[in-house]
């Protein structure tokens, strides 16, 4: 078999020659169905990559307890490497947060509702705490606002009145109903989509200004976003705020996360080195997209 | 090396002084002897010295306190055969009394000899039996209210509680293994009016009881150690459904002499063709309770025969005739285990043999059925060194399995059997 | 380097049949682009060259009408030119249970519109003894009952050399059950309900009403009752039950049992008092059992057991624990009197339905008197029922088989310490109540 | 049920439903190495046959009570080595304990017993005996020199 894989190789190297059949091919001459595409197998340099990935993320009902995850080391489904720089760390477990906090309950619609915090805890998966709040018939993970402790009310509407509400810090909004300089965080983009914008910790953005029917949140990295005044937000500061104060403080501590060494390649400085001063990017506008209906 | 030529220069000098200075010395010696006897080296690696240590070492468990001797007795792990109190192999009762050294004598002792007397005659006659005053200090009012008592019992159990249904091969364990408990805790409980030993007792339920001894040798065919001998070791790893411990000693039902004439079935080939198997672990010797409790006597266990030795899946694989055998290889070990255990806690062992017989009593059903056995523990010594001309054996008595009722109907429990039941208050009456 | 193509010829022939093979030869080799598309295929490595062949097209069956289709199905075997027999899809006609599906849900015969919150042994809810309380709609009153604790105070109802026989227990169940160095949880915290209950019942000599009681285990209870609009059942195995034949006496009065009427059962607003509880919308209506069919010689529940670390797989923190207590406390005691007074709710009790609660997780008790004085639960006002509970109660501070040494110096000693006979005496108190 | 892979001839329509195919198994009553209690037997089974088999196999055919049956695999030596000094494997085989039901024993028989080897008088066989054991008296040493070896004299 060895020959005849090196034969075939180094036969359709030379291009001027008569063709040579492997034994696969004469094989199907003498069945007498000899396709363009025969079926014989190239060199295979690399085993088939498929794995036993279920998606453990898909679930249909929502729950509190905590979700084991599988862990992916940067590989996509695949099997190739998307992100460079994952792998191993410390075994940790999913909370599924619910990022829309105007859910409501069924059969309660459109009344402004409140929640009780339960637990107010360290999340593996975030850099921000995280909090189990309770309220009618269901508890829920919602990520944790700076001052948040267990026993605390917090407040959930979706009402723009005609005067701007005084929030308490963990209570969430419209964009509409707040005042214009509120700190706020999990901004949505998209009213009814859950919060995309400022979740890590200690983050905040500032409501600027607003615009017949739209607002103007100035996110973190100082960059301006124009979205519905519908889009419900969290009054307050996301919590762990002294999370950049941390000192990883050694090689190791980067694995214990799941962080692996860069390549350690030398590659001379270009452009990508050094400061450049840049004028701050245009206001995006999230206005215009079909809005998803609040569900 | 100048240092010593000198010292061998100067020697013949004055060694005749040293010379005579000693014979005067061992000529007083000898008239009062100052030097210990010789002995045998206790390092040395020979027979004479092995047999020293050994000596030494039975003189040190000997001299030891009791919790230190049963660590000692039970400290170097070998493999040993685990001998199953409630066994599948076939005729194991002849091949535990070999290893127990335990006669078996039919019916029961003469202090319950009311009983199995009856026991002909009731099968189709219970009223003259019932007049009978069977047992001491219950009679009429009193035998008729734990009769009821017993009615109610295993009328909750098995008609008046709603309860899931239980698992394949569960049954006993989930259905009768708490009516049992109740059984024992009721009768326990109403009975230490006429009882006072059962008021200071100590009712284990689930309870472990473990005897680890010796008994026979055989020579090692293969391994470093071949041609060694080797004393054969047992373990019995027991779990009873509970069990009644007190303070104080039941009285034994004959004295040691009776068991003299007594016989043991003798069985020369090696246990493992029973089949048993051997397996190392750690030995233990464990009446239930660790050597501080006060309650450190036996007073009766009782056994619960499992789904799979039922004896109707028995009749099923047509094994009736092993249903007996299996009850007495069962109330054998556990009792054997159980008195051996306790026998210990008081510091006897092999080579201190017991001075006064150790008596326990013991009940094996499935619910229906109920088998009484009556243990006595007149030896300990087993070994291979302490069995030769040791004419003591210990005592089975055993009665066949007694059916206590027939069946639950409608509310009602059909043809409870007094017998049975003044058999099973006797048991728990029996106090020194 | 390379070899020449004769060559190659030559030394592949041997591997090769000879039929058929210059025809197809002449075939390809006239065919230009066969050679690269050939070099192309063997040197890359896609996956479309491992995959399968796709599956064939299944043969479109045209139906003619008015001809019979000629099978070989009364042959019995395959004959050419005959064709596939088709049959009618096979349905099992006896049931089995390792193939059963279920039917979907709103089909069921028990479907209900209503859904029904459910308490089982395993409802761990999130406000614990308030939440509880609210669901049973019961004053609570901390502390334990003074007029059970004088019982005790009497040196009749006292066992001989009682401490001592009970710190005997306790040593037993802590460090003298097992051939290892100690008992796990579970089992050390099980042997010491069962040597206190024995203790206790070695009394029944000087006190012969304690005959007249029974110990019963897995016993499946259940009891529906509707508070606010909701529908609730409370359901399945529980704790050990002490169960008599004569009812407890009501520890509270008739006067004390009206004043109830005034207190406001405590709410915690944003959460909802259903919270955690199991919802069905599959279930029976009208449950009602007190785990006992026939005219059971003891129907009259006195005192129900429960371990804290019964159920491995659930471990219910101590404010739930005390929570499923006084659920199924009161689930015996409404089952009780559904059976005596009937399902129709009631404003007030005739006799009001006492029945008590230990539970324990092998050192701390909580003591539990439940009395039942309404079933009427729908709303929030009139008679409500009472309930004494004693929390979190030592029995002992440590034991220890080995000491715990900190700094070199003995911060507890090994065995048991700081026994508390208190504890005792409120345990026997209970087991007392109604035999004295 | 016979477990070895057997082509059954090919159903044909008309031919009679039930056909009863006895297994094609031997079961060697053999003599036990070890002494065994006197109601178990010991045979050497083949590899497929099952507990359940041996016990049907008994009961059914030979009508033999059989209480339990218990099974090893007996590994045969590959300790052999031939001329290319490859390891040779001696065949596996299965050994069964059968233990009888009806207190019923069994002692292997004697096929082949001692006979009584006394030569007839005069024969050669006698004569050769004769001469063996005189040679054999003459190769002993001398008693009397307590062990000591030959070549040293006294």
């Amino acid at each position: 078999m060895a020959v005849a894989c090196l034969t075939r190789a180094l036969r359709s190297l030379t291009v001027s020659q008569p063709a040579l059949l492997s034994c696969q091919a004469v094989a199907q001459t003498k069945l007498g169905t000899l396709s363009v595409v025969g079926q014989c197998r190239g060199f295979l340099t690399t085993a088939c990559l498929e794995q036993n990935r279920s998606n453990w993320k898909q679930r249909e009902k929502y729950t509190i307890r905590p979700i084991g995850m599988k862990k992916t080391g940067g590989r996509d489904h695949t099997g190739k490497i998307s992100v460079h720089g994952i792998g191993g760390g410390h075994k940790q477990r999913y909370r599924w947060i619910d990022f829309q906090r105007l859910r409501y309950e069924p059969d309660q619609e459109n009344h402004p509702f409140e929640e009780k915090v339960v637990e107010v805890r360290y999340d593996p998966c975030r850099t921000a705490d995280i909090a189990l709040v309770a309220g009618g018939n269901r508890k829920r993970w919602i990520i944790a606002t700076e001052n948040m402790q267990a026993g605390d009310i917090i407040k959930t509407s979706g009402v723009i009145g005609r005067m701007a509400v005084a929030a308490n810090e963990g209570d969430a909004y419209p964009l509409g109903a707040l005042p214009v300089g509120t700190l706020v965080n999990n901004l949505e983009i998209l009213p009814g989509k859950g919060s995309e914008y400022i979740r890590a910790a200690g983050t905040s953005g500032i409501l600027l200004r607003k615009v017949n029917g739209t607002a103007i949140v100035q996110l973190p990295s100082k960059q301006q976003v124009q979205v519905l005044e519908t889009c419900v937000v969290t009054v307050g500061r996301v919590s762990n705020i002294d999370h950049n104060k941390q000192i990883i403080g050694k090689a190791g501590r980067n694995r214990w996360l799941g962080i692996r060494p860069s390549s350690g390649l030398w590659q001379r400085k270009g452009g990508w080195a050094g400061r450049k001063i840049k004028p701050l990017p245009p206001m995006k506008s999230y206005v215009n997209l079909p809005s998803i209906s609040t569900k | 090396m100048a240092a010593r030529t000198r010292l061998s220069l100067l020697l013949p000098k004055n060694l005749s002084s040293i010379r005579n200075q000693r014979f005067i010395q061992t000529e007083e010696a000898v008239k009062e002897p100052a030097y210990p006897p010789i002995v045998p080296s206790l390092t040395a690696k020979s027979k004479s010295s092995l047999l020293r240590r050994n000596e030494e070492q039975l003189k040190r468990i000997i001299a030891s306190p009791i919790p230190e001797k049963i660590h000692l007795l039970t400290r170097i792990q070998r493999m040993k055969f685990v001998v199953y109190p409630q066994t599948f192999a076939r005729n194991a009762d002849r091949w535990y009394q070999h290893f127990t050294k335990t006669a078996y004598i039919p019916g029961l002792p003469e202090k319950f000899n009311v009983g199995p007397e009856k026991q002909a005659g009731e099968e189709g006659t219970s009223p003259p039996a019932a007049a009978q005053p069977a047992v001491p200090g219950i009679e009429g009012d009193a035998f008729a209210d734990i009769r009821s008592l017993v009615t109610r019992v295993i009328l909750q159990e098995h008609w008046h509680m709603k309860k899931r249904k239980p698992f394949l091969y569960r049954n006993q364990e989930l259905v009768v293994g708490p009516f049992l408990r109740t059984l024992v805790a009721e009768l326990t409980y109403s009975l230490s009016k006429y009882n006072p030993l059962l008021r200071l007792s100590s009712l284990d339920i689930d309870p472990q009881v473990n005897f680890y001894w010796r008994r026979g040798q055989r020579v090692i065919p293969k391994g470093h150690r071949k041609g060694n001998l080797e004393p054969t070791r047992f373990q019995i790893d027991d779990k009873p459904r509970c069990q009644i411990r007190i303070t104080e000693q039941l009285p034994q039902f004959v004295p040691m002499e009776a068991s003299y004439e007594a016989d043991v079935p003798e069985i020369k080939l090696a246990p493992n063709l029973m089949p048993m198997f051997r397996r190392q672990y750690d030995n233990n010797v464990f009446t239930g309770a660790k050597l501080p409790d006060p309650a450190c006597y036996g007073h009766t266990q009782f056994h619960l025969v499992p789904d799979r030795f039922h004896r109707d899946r028995m009749a099923r694989r047509q094994q009736s005739d092993q249903v007996e055998v299996f009850l007495r290889a069962n109330g054998l070990t556990s009792l054997f285990a159980w008195t051996g255990a306790q026998a210990m806690y008081q510091g006897f062992w092999a080579q201190e043999d017991v001075t006064r017989p150790f008596v326990s009593q013991a009940v094996v059903t499935d619910g229906h059925f109920f088998s009484f056995f009556c243990y006595q523990l007149n030896t300990l010594a087993l070994s291979v060194d302490t069995d030769v001309n040791n004419p003591r054996k210990n005592l089975l008595w055993g009665t066949e399995s007694l059916r206590l009722y027939d069946r639950v109907q409608d509310g009602e429990v059909v043809g409870l059997n007094d017998g049975v039941l003044k058999l099973l208050l006797q048991f728990l009456m029996n106090q020194p | 380097m390379f070899p020449s193509p004769a060559q190659c010829l030559k030394t592949a022939a041997p591997l090769l049949p000879q039929i058929g093979f210059p025809k197809d030869l002449r075939r390809l080799s006239a065919h230009g682009g066969a050679s690269r598309l050939q070099a192309r295929r063997h040197f890359g490595v896609s996956s479309c060259l491992t995959a399968k062949a796709p599956p064939r097209k299944p043969r479109d069956k045209v139906e003619i009408p008015g001809l019979e289709m000629v099978t070989y199905a009364e042959r019995m075997h395959y004959i050419p030119g005959l064709a596939k027999p088709t049959f009618p899809r096979w349905e099992r006609d006896y049931k089995d249970p390792r193939f059963y599906t279920s039917p979907p849900r709103p089909q069921m015969a028990l479907h209900k519109e209503k859904p029904c919150y459910v308490y089982h042994q395993r409802t761990s809810p999130l406000e614990g003894v308030r939440q509880a309380a609210w669901l049973t709609k019961t004053k609570l009153i901390t502390g334990f009952p003074s007029q059970l604790l004088s019982l005790v105070e009497k040196p009749e109802n006292q066992i001989p050399d009682q401490d001592e026989r009970v710190q005997n227990a306790i040593k037993h169940a802590r460090f003298w059950d097992t051939t290892e160095l100690r008992p796990n949880k579970e089992k050390y915290c099980n042997t010491l309900l069962l040597n206190l209950l024995h203790l206790c019942a070695t009394l029944q000599p000087t006190h012969p009403a304690l005959g007249r009681r029974m110990l019963a285990e897995n016993y499946i209870l259940g009891a529906t009752w509707k508070r606010g609009e909701d529908l609730f059942q409370i359901r399945g195995p529980n704790g050990l039950l002490h169960s008599s034949m004569d009812p407890v006496p009501e520890v509270f009065g008739e006067k004390e049992v009206s004043e109830t009427a005034d207190n406001v059962l405590e709410t915690f607003h944003p959460v909802s008092p259903t919270i955690d509880l199991q919802k069905v919308d599959v279930y029976k209506e009208n449950v009602n059992c007190t785990g006992f069919k026939g005219s059971y010689p003891y129907p009259h529940a006195h005192t129900l057991y429960f371990l804290e670390s019964a159920d491995p797989r659930c471990n219910l923190r101590p404010e739930q624990f005390r929570a499923k207590m006084i659920m199924f406390t009161f689930g015996n005691a409404l089952a009780r009197a559904h059976k005596l007074y009937g399902t129709q709710p009631r404003q007030v009790l005739d006799r009001p339905i006492t029945v008590q609660a230990v539970g324990t997780n092998g050192r701390i008790f909580q003591f539990l008197v439940f009395q039942l004085n309404t079933t009427d639960l729908s709303g929030d006002d009139g008679i409500k029922n009472l309930m004494w509970l004693d929390e979190d109660v030592e029995m002992y501070d440590f034991a220890k088989v080995r000491p715990y040494i900190k700094k070199k110096q003995v911060k507890v000693p090994a065995g048991l310490a700081g026994y508390k006979p208190e504890t005792f005496k409120k345990f026997l108190a209970l087991y007392l109540h109604g035999a004295v | 049920m016979p477990v070895t892979r057997l082509c059954y001839p090919l159903y044909q329509l008309g031919n009679p439903q039930l056909r009863i195919f006895r297994p094609n198994w031997f079961l060697t009553l053999v003599r036990p190495g070890k002494e065994q209690p006197p109601d178990t037997v010991q045979f050497r089974i083949p590899m497929e046959m099952t507990k359940c088999d041996i016990k049907n196999y008994l009961e059914k055919i030979y009508n033999v009570p059989v209480g339990t049956v218990r099974t090893r695999i007996q590994y045969g030596s590959n300790k052999k080595r031939n001329h290319l000094n490859q390891r040779v494997k001696q065949p596996d085989y299965k050994v069964a304990y059968v233990q009888l039901a009806q207190n019923q024993t069994f002692t292997f028989p004697d096929i082949f017993p001692e006979k009584d080897r006394t030569p007839a008088e005069g024969s050669m066989e006698e004569m050769q005996e004769k001469f063996m054991e005189d040679e054999k008296q003459r190769q002993k040493l001398d008693p009397r020199r307590g062990g000591v070896t030959e070549w040293f004299g006294l």
